[in-house]
C-alpha cells in the first residue's frame, strides 16, 4: 500500500507540474510548484518508510519548512514591485 | 548504454538548461533562477556520483552496513549554502537594480546606463 | 687616490641630483635658483677635469654600486670615450646654463623651476650614460634621459608643444623599448654579460646573422642617434625653448645617442667583428642615406631652427657612420665629431636663440641684413658654419678629415663620395644665412628698428662656444688624444 | 493487532492517496486560479492528514511517530498561511476571478453555439 | 518572560523529539541553539502576546475537534464537485462580517475558513473579510455564522 | 603558536568580520579591520621566512591527517601571495576609513569592513589550503564579499556591474566545482598532494580531460583573462576606490595562482601542455589580451575604466610568462604577480584620492589637477611609468624577466610583442599625462586642494615600493625564483 500510495503522490506531482507549465498566470504557478513541494514532503516520508530509513523524516520536515519559505519570500517580492510589469502584461 | 548513466544526463540537461536562462533570458531575476538550475545541476552531479550500489543514504542508523559515499554530501551541503547565498544576494542585486533603474530587464538597464555616459 | 676618484665618479652622478633638490627647494627665489644651478654646473666640470687629470694618469676609475637585476649591476668606469664625452657634456653644461638664464629671463617663461629641475636630472642621466660600465646601466639612464627631456620639450604647453612631445616621446620610447631592450636582452642572453669591453663580447664564432640583426636592433634601437627613418623627433622637438634645442642637439640627447652607438660598436661588438657581420653595409648605406637626404630637406627649411635640426640629422649620420666603418680613423673622427659638432652646432643654435630673443625673428628668409645689428652673433654664426662643414678655422675640419680617411682605409668610395657631396651640401644650406645676414643688398630690417644684440649672457655663452670651435681647430690634441686612446683600448688589428 | 494496524493503515494511505489524486484532478482541471486552489486545499489538509496518520499506524516507533505528527502540525498550520498569501498577492495585482455569473454565461455561449 | 518561557519550552520539545540523540554533547548544543534562536526572536520583537496566544490554550481543543469535522466534510464535498466537473462549482467572491475584537481571533477566523477547502480569505479589512468560495453553498454555510460565533467564544 | 600560522593566517580575518558587528562606531571598527588586516601581514611574513628558510609547512586542520582532514599547504608559491595578498590590504585600508565617508553611505561602513575582511580570509584562504573543494568554498566566500562590496559603490552602475560580475563569477566557481568534483570523481581524494599523485593514472581517460578543461575555463573566467574579462572593467570602475584598488591588485592574482596551482602542481606540467593546446592557446590570447584590452584602454574616458582595461592587459603578460612552461616564464610572471599588485594598488588608490577631492574620475575633469593635486598626480606618473615598464620602476624588472624568458625560450617575436604591447601603455598613460599637466584647470576648481595624508600615506607608500622593488631587486626575484623553482620541483 505504501508503493500505491507513493505512485498516487507521484502522479499528483506531475499534475501539479503540469499546471506549473501551463500557467497561465504566476500564480497559477507558485500554487503549482508549492503544491509540488508539500507533496515532496509527503513523497520522502513514504520513501522513507519503503526504504526502512525513517531518519528521512527529519530531511521531510526541514524541507517543509524551506518550502514554506521558499514561498513566502516569493510572494513577498510578487507583492511589491517586481512581478507586475513582466508577467502581467504577457497575461 | 545511453541510459545507464542517465543521471549524468539529468545534470548535463539541467546544466543546459540553467546555463541557456542566464545567457538567452534579459530578465535579472530569471538569470538568477537559471543560475540557481546551474548550480543544481552540479548538486546532483556530486550526489549521484557518491551512490553506492546497494548503499543507503548516508545518515548513520543501526544495522545498516552499507552506505553511500557522504563526502560528497557534506561537500554539497556547503555548496548548497553559498548557492543560497549567491542567489539571495543576487536578488537583494536586481531589487536595488529595480529601484535605480526602475526595471528588471536587461536591455533597458544598459540602455539607460548608454544615455548616462 | 683611486678612492677619491672614485667618489668623484659617483658625484659627477649624484651631483646634478643633488642640485635639483637644491632648484626645487629655492623654486620661489630665482636668484638663489639660477646660482644653484651654475655652481653645481661649474662644479661638475670641476669635478669631470679632476677625473680627466687622474684618467690621464693612468688610474683605473670605477665603481660598483648594486645589482638591479640580479646578475646586472649599475656600475660605472672612465675610459676614454666615456671621457671625452663627459668633458664635453659637463662644459657645455656650464655654458647652456648661462645661456638659459638669459633667455628664460628674457622671455618671461613659465615652470622655470621645473625646467632647471628637469636640466639638471638630464645632466645627470648623461654623466651615467657616459660612464656606465656596462650596457645595461647604459640603457637605464638612457630612458632616464628620455622622460627628464619631455617635460623640457613640452615646456610652453601649447598645442603644437604638446604634439611635439608626443612625437619626441613616442619615437624615442618606442625605438628604445621595442629595439634597444630586445637587443640588450637578446644580448645578455647570446653573450652572457653585458660589460663593456674592449674588443667587444661577443665571441668570435658567434652566429654571424644573429649579431647582424642585433646590430640592426641596436642602431634602430638608439633613436636618439637619429638615423632615418627614426628622425622625426629631433625636427618635432624644434617646439622647445633654444636652450632645450642646445640641450637636445648639443649636449645631451643627440649626443647621448651616438656616444651610444659608438660605444656598442666598439665595446660590445669590437671593431672585428663589426667588420665582418653581414649587416653592417646596410647600416652604412642607411647612415650615408641619412646624412645626404637629411642635408637635402635640411636645405628646403626656412625656419631657422628647423634647418639646424635637419643638419643635425645630417651630422649625425656621420658619427654613426664613422663607428660603423671599423676602422681607426673611422672611430678616431667619429669621436672626435662628436666634440666639434657640438661646439658648433650648440653656437648655432645660441645664435638662432639669440636672433629670436633679440630681433624676434625664426624665418631665415627674414634674417637678411641683420648682421648690421647683431653682428657678433652672426660672426659666430659664420664661424660655427664653418665647423660644420669642415674647413678652417674650426674645429670640425679635423674630424671630417678622419672619417674620410676612415672610409678610404675601408675602401668604402661609396660613402666617401656621399661626404664630400654632403659637404657641399652643408655650404648651400648654411652659409647663404651669414652672408646674407652682413652682404644683402634688399635688407629686411630697417637701421632704425632697435634691434640689437641678445642680453649678455646669451652672448657671453656664445662667444665661448665659437670660441671652442677654433680653439679646437688650433689645439686638436687632447681631443686626438682621447680618441687615439679609444682605438688602443679597443685593440685594433683592422685597417691600421 | 498488528493486523488491524496494517489494514487500517492501508485504508488511510489508500484514502490519502484517492485524495491527492482528487486534489491534482481538481488543479489541472478547475477554470481559474482561485477555484485551483480549493482543490489544493484539499490536498494539503485531508490527503496529507490521512497519508500522515496511515504512515503513523505503520510503525510503532515513538520518535518516528512524533516526528510524522509535526510534519502533519506544520502542513496544517503553514498551508493556509501560504494559500491566503498567495490569494492575497494575486487579488492585489488584479487578477480577477471567474464568478459564478461568468461560468454561466461561458456554458450559455457555449451551449448557444451548439444547437 | 511568560512568553520568553514558553516559547524556549517549546522550541526544547521540539529539539529533544526531533534530535534522538540524548548525549550531553549533543544537549548542550541544543541548548546554545535554543538560547541563539530566542536571542533572535527578542530582537525581531516577536515574543509578545500575538506570537504565543498562551492563553488561548485550554480552549483550543474543543474548538479543533469541530473544526476537524468541518475540513472533513468540506472535503468531501470539493472532491464531490472535482469529480462532478467544472459545471457543477458556482464561485463567489463576497465579503463577510467577523465579529471578534482581538487580532488573535481574526486571524484564527480568517485561518480557519481558508483551512477549510472551499473557501479562502482573501484580504482583511477591519471586521470585513473577502472572502472567495468554490461554491455558493459554502457561502451561506460561513453567513449562518457558526463558526464566527464558536472564534468569538474562544476570546473571552 | 608558530606552527598554527597557516590556519591563522586565515583564521583571524574570518572571525574578525562577524566581530565587527559589536564596534558600533565605524571609526573603530577601521581601526580594528587594520590591527587584523596588519596581523595578517605580519603572519604572512613570518610565514614567508619560514618557508624560505626551511621549506614547506604543512598544518593539518584539527589533527585529521589528509586526505580526509582539510590540510593547509604553505609553500614557497603560497607564501608570496599571502604576502602579497595580505600587505596590499593592509596598505590599502589605511586609505578607507577617509575614502569610503565620502563614496558610501554611513550606515554602511560597518558592513563595509566586514566584507572587506571576508574577502581578504577568502583569499587568504584560497591560497592557504591544500583541499580543492576548500578552494572553492574560500573562493565564494571571496567572490561574495566581493560582489557586495562593488555593490556598495555610489553610482548606480555599480550595482549592475556588480550584477554581472555575480553571474559570470558564479558560472565560473560553477565550472571550477564540476572540475573538482570529476578529479574526485576519478581519484578519490579532494587533496591537492593526493591528486597530483593519482591523477597521472587515470590521466588518459575523457573524464579528467573534463574536468582540466571545467577547471581552466572556470579560473580564466575568474582571472578576467581575454576574451572572458567583460565582467571586470565595470566592477572595477564602479566600486568604491578602496575596494579597486584592493581587487584589482589581489583578486586575479588569486586567480592567477590557481592556475598555477591546477596546471603545474595537480595536473602536471605533461599532462596540462602536451595533451592540451593550452600553450598555444594561452600564448595567443594572451597576446591579444595586451593588445586589444591596451587599445581600449587607450579610447577610455574614465581613468578607471583605463587602468581596468590596463589590468586585462597585465593579466595577458602573466599568461604569456605562464604559457612559457619554464623556470624563467614561470619566475616573470610571478614577479610581475607581485609588481602588477604594487602598480595598481598605488594608482587605483590614487584615483581614489581624486574622486575623494574633485568627486569623479573622468578623464577630463583631470584637466590642470597636476597643479592642484601634485603629489597625488606624481604618484599617478610614476604607477604610469611603471606600468609602461620604465627603469628604475617595478614595470621594468617585470619586463625584463619576461623578454628574457620569451628569448630564452627562443620565442623571438613573442618577446618583440611584449616590448610593442608596452608601447601602448604609453600611450593611455600620457593621455592622463597630457591632461593633468599640460591643460589649464577647469573654471571653478581653483579649491581644489592635495589629497589628505590618510590617503598620501598609503599612496606613496605603495609607489616608493614601486620605485624600491624597482631598484633593489633582490628580494622580490629571489622570492619568485624560488617559488618558480619549488613548482619545478627543482630544489635550490
Ligand atoms: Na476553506
Ligand atoms: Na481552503
Amino acid at each position: 500500500m505504501l508503493i500505491a500510495a507513493l505512485i498516487a503522490i507521484f502522479v499528483v506531482m506531475i499534475m501539479a507540474i503540469t499546471r506549473a507549465i501551463l500557467g497561465p498566470t504566476l500564480y497559477d504557478r507558485i500554487l503549482a510548484v508549492n503544491m509540488f513541494g508539500t507533496k515532496t514532503v509527503l513523497l520522502i516520508s513514504i520513501l522513507g518508510f519503503i526504504m526502512g530509513r525513517p531518519e528521512f523524516l527529519d530531511i521531510a520536515i526541514v524541507y517543509a519548512l524551506i518550502n514554506f519559505i521558499s514561498v513566502i519570500g516569493v510572494l513577498r517580492y510578487s507583492d511589491n514591485l517586481i512581478f507586475k510589469d513582466s508577467e502581467q502584461q504577457k497575461k | 548504454m545511453l541510459l545507464g548513466h542517465y543521471n549524468y544526463w539529468i545534470v548535463i540537461v539541467l546544466m543546459m538548461i540553467g546555463f541557456y536562462i542566464v545567457i538567452a533570458h534579459g530578465n535579472l531575476i530569471k538569470k538568477i533562477v537559471g543560475l540557481s538550475i546551474f548550480q543544481t545541476s552540479v548538486f546532483i552531479f556530486y550526489i549521484s556520483m557518491a551512490k553506492i550500489d546497494g548503499g543507503t543514504a548516508p545518515i548513520l542508523a543501526e544495522g545498516i552496513e552499507q552506505y553511500s559515499n557522504p563526502l560528497p554530501h557534506v561537500l554539497i551541503l556547503t555548496a548548497i549554502v553559498v548557492g543560497i547565498a549567491t542567489t539571495a544576494l543576487g536578488l537583494a542585486l536586481a531589487v536595488r537594480i529595480k529601484e535605480a533603474y526602475g526595471s528588471i530587464e536587461e536591455e533597458e538597464i544598459q540602455n539607460k546606463d548608454n544615455l548616462d555616459c | 687616490m683611486n678612492m677619491s676618484l672614485g667618489l668623484m665618479l659617483q658625484f659627477s652622478i649624484i651631483l646634478p641630483l643633488l642640485a635639483v633638490i637644491g632648484i626645487v627647494l629655492t623654486a620661489h627665489k630665482p636668484n638663489l635658483r639660477e646660482s644653484v644651478s651654475i655652481g653645481s654646473s661649474i662644479l661638475l666640470f670641476f669635478l669631470v677635469i679632476n677625473l680627466y687629470i687622474g684618467f690621464q694618469q693612468g688610474a683605473t676609475i670605477s665603481v660598483h654600486w648594486w645589482e638591479l637585476i640580479p646578475g646586472l649591476p649599475i656600475s660605472f668606469s672612465v675610459e676614454p670615450l666615456g671621457m671625452l664625452f663627459a668633458l664635453i657634456a659637463s662644459f657645455l653644461w656650464v655654458i647652456t646654463t648661462v645661456y638659459a638664464i638669459g633667455y628664460m629671463r628674457a622671455h618671461h617663461e613659465q615652470n622655470q623651476t621645473r625646467f632647471y629641475a628637469c636640466f639638471a636630472i638630464a645632466i645627470s642621466s648623461v654623466m651615467g650614460i657616459t660612464f656606465a660600465d656596462n650596457l645595461f646601466t647604459l640603457f637605464i639612464f638612457y630612458e632616464v634621459l628620455t622622460l627628464s627631456t619631455y617635460p623640457l620639450v613640452t615646456h610652453s604647453g601649447t598645442e603644437e608643444a604638446k604634439k611635439g612631445g608626443r612625437i619626441y616621446l613616442g619615437i624615442l620610447i618606442s625605438t628604445s623599448v621595442v629595439f634597444l631592450l630586445l637587443a640588450i636582452i637578446s644580448t645578455w642572453f647570446v653573450a652572457g654579460t653585458l660589460d663593456f669591453k674592449p674588443g667587444g663580447i661577443f665571441s668570435p664564432d658567434v652566429n654571424k646573422t644573429v649579431a647582424g640583426t642585433l646590430l640592426v636592433l641596436f642602431v634602430f634601437g638608439i633613436g636618439k642617434a637619429a638615423i632615418m627613418p627614426f628622425h622625426r623627433w629631433l625636427p618635432a622637438a624644434m617646439v622647445a625653448p633654444t636652450p632645450v634645442s642646445a640641450l637636445l642637439h648639443a649636449v645631451a640627447v643627440v649626443k647621448a645617442g651616438v656616444f651610444s652607438i659608438l660605444k656598442i660598436c666598439v665595446y660590445i661588438f669590437g671593431i672585428d667583428l663589426l667588420a665582418v657581420l653581414p649587416s653592417t653595409q646596410f647600416l652604412l648605406y642607411l647612415a650615408g642615406a641619412s646624412i645626404l637626404l637629411a642635408s637635402l630637406v635640411a636645405m628646403r627649411q626656412d625656419n631657422l631652427k628647423a634647418r639646424l635640426a635637419y643638419s643635425t640629422v645630417s651630422q649625425l649620420g656621420y658619427i654613426t657612420m664613422g663607428a660603423l666603418l671599423a676602422t681607426s680613423s673611422g672611430v678616431i673622427g667619429s669621436s672626435m665629431h662628436i666634440a666639434t659638432h657640438a661646439f658648433g652646432k650648440i653656437t648655432l643654435f645660441f645664435c638662432a636663440g639669440a636672433i629670436l630673443v633679440a630681433a624676434h625673428k625664426s624665418k631665415i628668409s627674414e634674417m637678411r641684413g641683420l648682421g648690421q645689428q647683431m653682428p657678433i652673433t652672426m660672426a659666430a654664426f659664420f664661424i660655427a658654419s664653418l665647423s660644420i662643414i669642415g674647413v678652417p678655422p674650426a674645429g670640425g675640419t679635423w674630424s671630417k678629415w678622419f672619417l674620410l680617411m676612415g672610409t678610404i682605409e675601408a675602401e668604402q668610395m661609396i660613402l666617401m663620395s656621399v661626404l664630400a657631396i654632403s659637404s657641399l651640401l652643408n655650404i648651400a644650406y648654411l652659409l647663404p644665412i651669414p652672408f646674407h645676414a652682413f652682404f644683402s643688398g634688399d635688407k629686411v630690417t630697417t637701421p632704425g628698428s632697435g634691434i640689437k644684440e641678445a642680453p649678455l649672457p646669451s652672448l657671453i655663452a656664445l662667444c665661448l662656444t665659437t670660441i671652442g670651435c677654433v680653439i679646437l681647430f688650433i689645439f686638436p690634441q687632447p681631443l686626438y688624444e682621447l680618441s687615439q686612446a679609444i682605438v688602443e683600448s679597443a685593440g685594433f688589428t683592422h685597417g691600421k | 493487532m498488528e493486523t488491524i494496524l496494517e489494514f487500517s493503515s492501508s485504508i488511510f494511505l489508500l484514502i490519502g492517496s484517492f485524495l491527492c489524486i482528487s486534489g491534482g484532478v481538481g488543479i489541472l482541471r478547475f477554470p481559474d486560479f482561485y477555484t485551483r486552489m480549493h482543490a489544493v486545499g484539499v490536498t494539503e489538509t485531508l490527503a496529507t492528514a490521512m497519508i500522515l496518520i496511515g504512515l503513523i499506524l505503520h510503525n510503532p516507533d515513538f520518535l518516528v511517530d512524533i516526528k510524522l505528527m509535526i510534519i502533519l502540525l506544520m502542513t496544517i498550520f503553514i498551508s493556509p498561511t501560504a494559500s491566503h498569501a498567495l490569494a492575497k498577492a494575486a487579488q492585489h495585482n488584479k487578477l480577477m476571478p471567474k464568478l459564478d455569473t461568468d461560468i454561466k454565461a461561458d456554458n450559455k455561449k457555449v451551449t448557444s453555439s451548439n444547437p | 518572560m511568560r512568553h520568553t518561557l514558553f516559547l524556549s519550552l517549546t522550541l526544547a520539545m521540539f529539539w529533544v523529539l526531533i534530535s534522538g540523540h540524548y548525549t550531553t554533547f549533543i544537549l548542550v548544543l541544543g541548548v546554545i541553539s535554543i538560547a541563539i534562536v530566542v536571542f533572535v526572536a527578542h530582537r525581531m520583537d516577536v515574543v509578545d502576546h500575538e506570537s504565543q496566544p498562551v492563553h488561548l490554550t485550554l480552549k483550543l481543543p474543543a474548538y479543533y475537534a469541530w473544526l476537524i469535522k468541518e475540513i472533513i466534510l468540506a472535503n468531501i464535498l470539493v472532491v464531490k464537485h472535482i469529480w462532478l466537473g467544472n459545471k457543477t462549482i458556482s464561485p463567489v467572491m463576497t465579503t463577510i462580517k467577523a465579529s471578534q475584537k482581538t487580532d488573535i481571533g481574526k486571524v484564527i477566523y480568517a485561518n480557519s475558513i481558508t483551512l477549510t477547502p472551499g473557501t479562502v480569505t482573501l484580504e482583511l479589512e477591519g471586521d470585513k473579510f473577502i472572502v472567495h468560495a468554490l461554491l455558493r453553498e459554502s457561502i451561506k454555510d460561513l453567513e449562518s455564522g457558526e463558526m464566527d460565533r464558536r472564534v468569538t467564544q474562544l476570546e473571552d | 603558536m608558530l606552527i598554527h600560522l597557516p590556519v591563522l593566517q586565515v583564521i583571524i580575518p574570518l572571525l574578525a568580520a562577524p566581530l565587527c558587528l559589536f564596534l558600533t562606531k565605524p571609526r573603530l571598527v577601521w581601526l580594528f579591520a587594520l590591527i587584523v588586516s596588519g596581523l595578517a601581514f605580519l603572519i604572512s611574513g613570518l610565514l614567508l621566512q619560514q618557508v624560505m628558510t626551511s621549506g614547506t609547512i604543512i598544518y593539518d586542520l584539527g589533527g585529521w591527517d589528509a586526505p580526509w582532514g582539510i590540510e593547509y599547504r604553505i609553500d614557497r608559491l603560497n607564501a608570496f601571495l599571502l604576502l602579497i595578498i595580505s600587505s596590499i590590504s593592509t596598505i590599502v585600508l589605511i586609505a578607507a576609513d577617509t575614502s569610503i565617508r565620502k563614496e558610501i553611505p554611513a550606515d554602511h561602513h560597518v558592513l563595509f569592513y566586514i566584507l572587506y575582511l571576508l574577502s581578504l580570509a577568502g583569499m587568504l584562504g584560497i591560497v592557504a589550503t591544500g583541499d580543492a573543494f576548500n578552494v572553492f568554498v574560500f573562493l565564494e566566500i571571496s567572490s561574495l564579499s566581493a560582489y557586495a562590496l562593488i555593490a556598495l559603490g555610489k553610482d548606480r552602475r555599480a550595482l549592475w556591474a556588480s550584477y554581472q560580475y555575480l553571474i559570470m563569477g558564479t558560472i565560473g566557481a560553477t565550472f571550477i566545482l564540476i572540475g573538482i568534483g570529476l578529479m574526485y570523481q576519478m581519484t578519490g581524494t579532494l587533496n591537492m598532494e593526493d591528486l597530483s599523485k593519482r591523477l597521472p593514472e587515470v590521466s588518459q581517460t575523457r573524464t579528467v580531460f573534463t574536468a582540466f578543461a571545467f577547471l581552466i575555463v572556470g579560473i580564466c573566467l575568474k582571472l578576467a583573462m581575454f576574451p572572458l574579462h567583460l565582467w571586470l572593467p565595470n566592477a572595477y570602475a564602479y566600486a568604491p576606490s578602496i575596494v579597486t584598488a584592493f581587487f584589482a591588485a589581489t583578486a586575479t592574482k588569486v586567480a592567477i595562482y590557481l592556475l598555477i596551482r591546477f596546471t603545474i602542481t595537480v595536473f602536471g606540467l605533461s599532462f596540462s601542455f602536451t595533451h592540451f593546446p593550452l600553450q598555444l592557446l594561452f600564448v595567443v590570447l594572451g597576446l591579444v589580451g595586451i593588445f586589444v584590452a591596451s587599445t581600449v584602454a587607450i579610447y577610455q574616458t574614465n581613468v578607471k575604466h583605463l587602468f581596468a582595461y590596463s589590468s586585462i592587459a597585465q593579466i595577458g603578460y602573466m599568461i604569456v610568462g605562464f604559457s612559457m612552461t619554464t623556470m624563467a616564464g614561470m619566475t616573470a610572471t610571478l614577479l610581475h604577480l607581485f609588481n602588477h599588485a604594487l602598480m595598481k594598488s598605488a594608482l587605483f588608490l590614487a584615483l581614489g584620492a581624486v574622486m575623494y577631492r574633485i568627486g569623479t574620475t573622468k578623464l577630463t575633469h583631470f584637466q590642470g589637477l597636476g597643479r592642484q593635486m601634485p603629489l597625488t598626480l606624481a604618484a599617478i606618473v610614476i604607477g604610469g611609468l611603471s606600468l609602461i615598464g620604465v627603469p628604475l620602476t617595478v614595470g621594468f624588472v617585470s619586463k625584463w624577466y619576461l623578454v628574457m624568458a620569451a628569448i630564452e625560450n627562443g620565442w623571438w617575436p613573442v618577446a618583440a610583442l611584449i616590448l610593442l604591447g608596452s608601447l601602448l601603455a604609453v600611450v593611455y598613460v600620457w593621455r592622463i599625462v597630457e591632461m593633468a599637466y599640460f591643460k589649464p584647470a577647469l573654471a571653478g576648481t581653483e579649491t581644489i586642494k592635495e589629497a589628505p595624508l590618510s590617503f598620501l600615506i598609503p599612496i606613496w607608500t605603495l609607489i616608493l615600493a614601486n620605485i624600491y622593488f624597482g631598484i633593489d631587486t633582490r628580494l622580490s626575484v629571489q622570492v619568485a625564483q624560488a617559488a618558480s623553482m619549488s613548482l619545478f620541483g627543482v630544489t635550490p
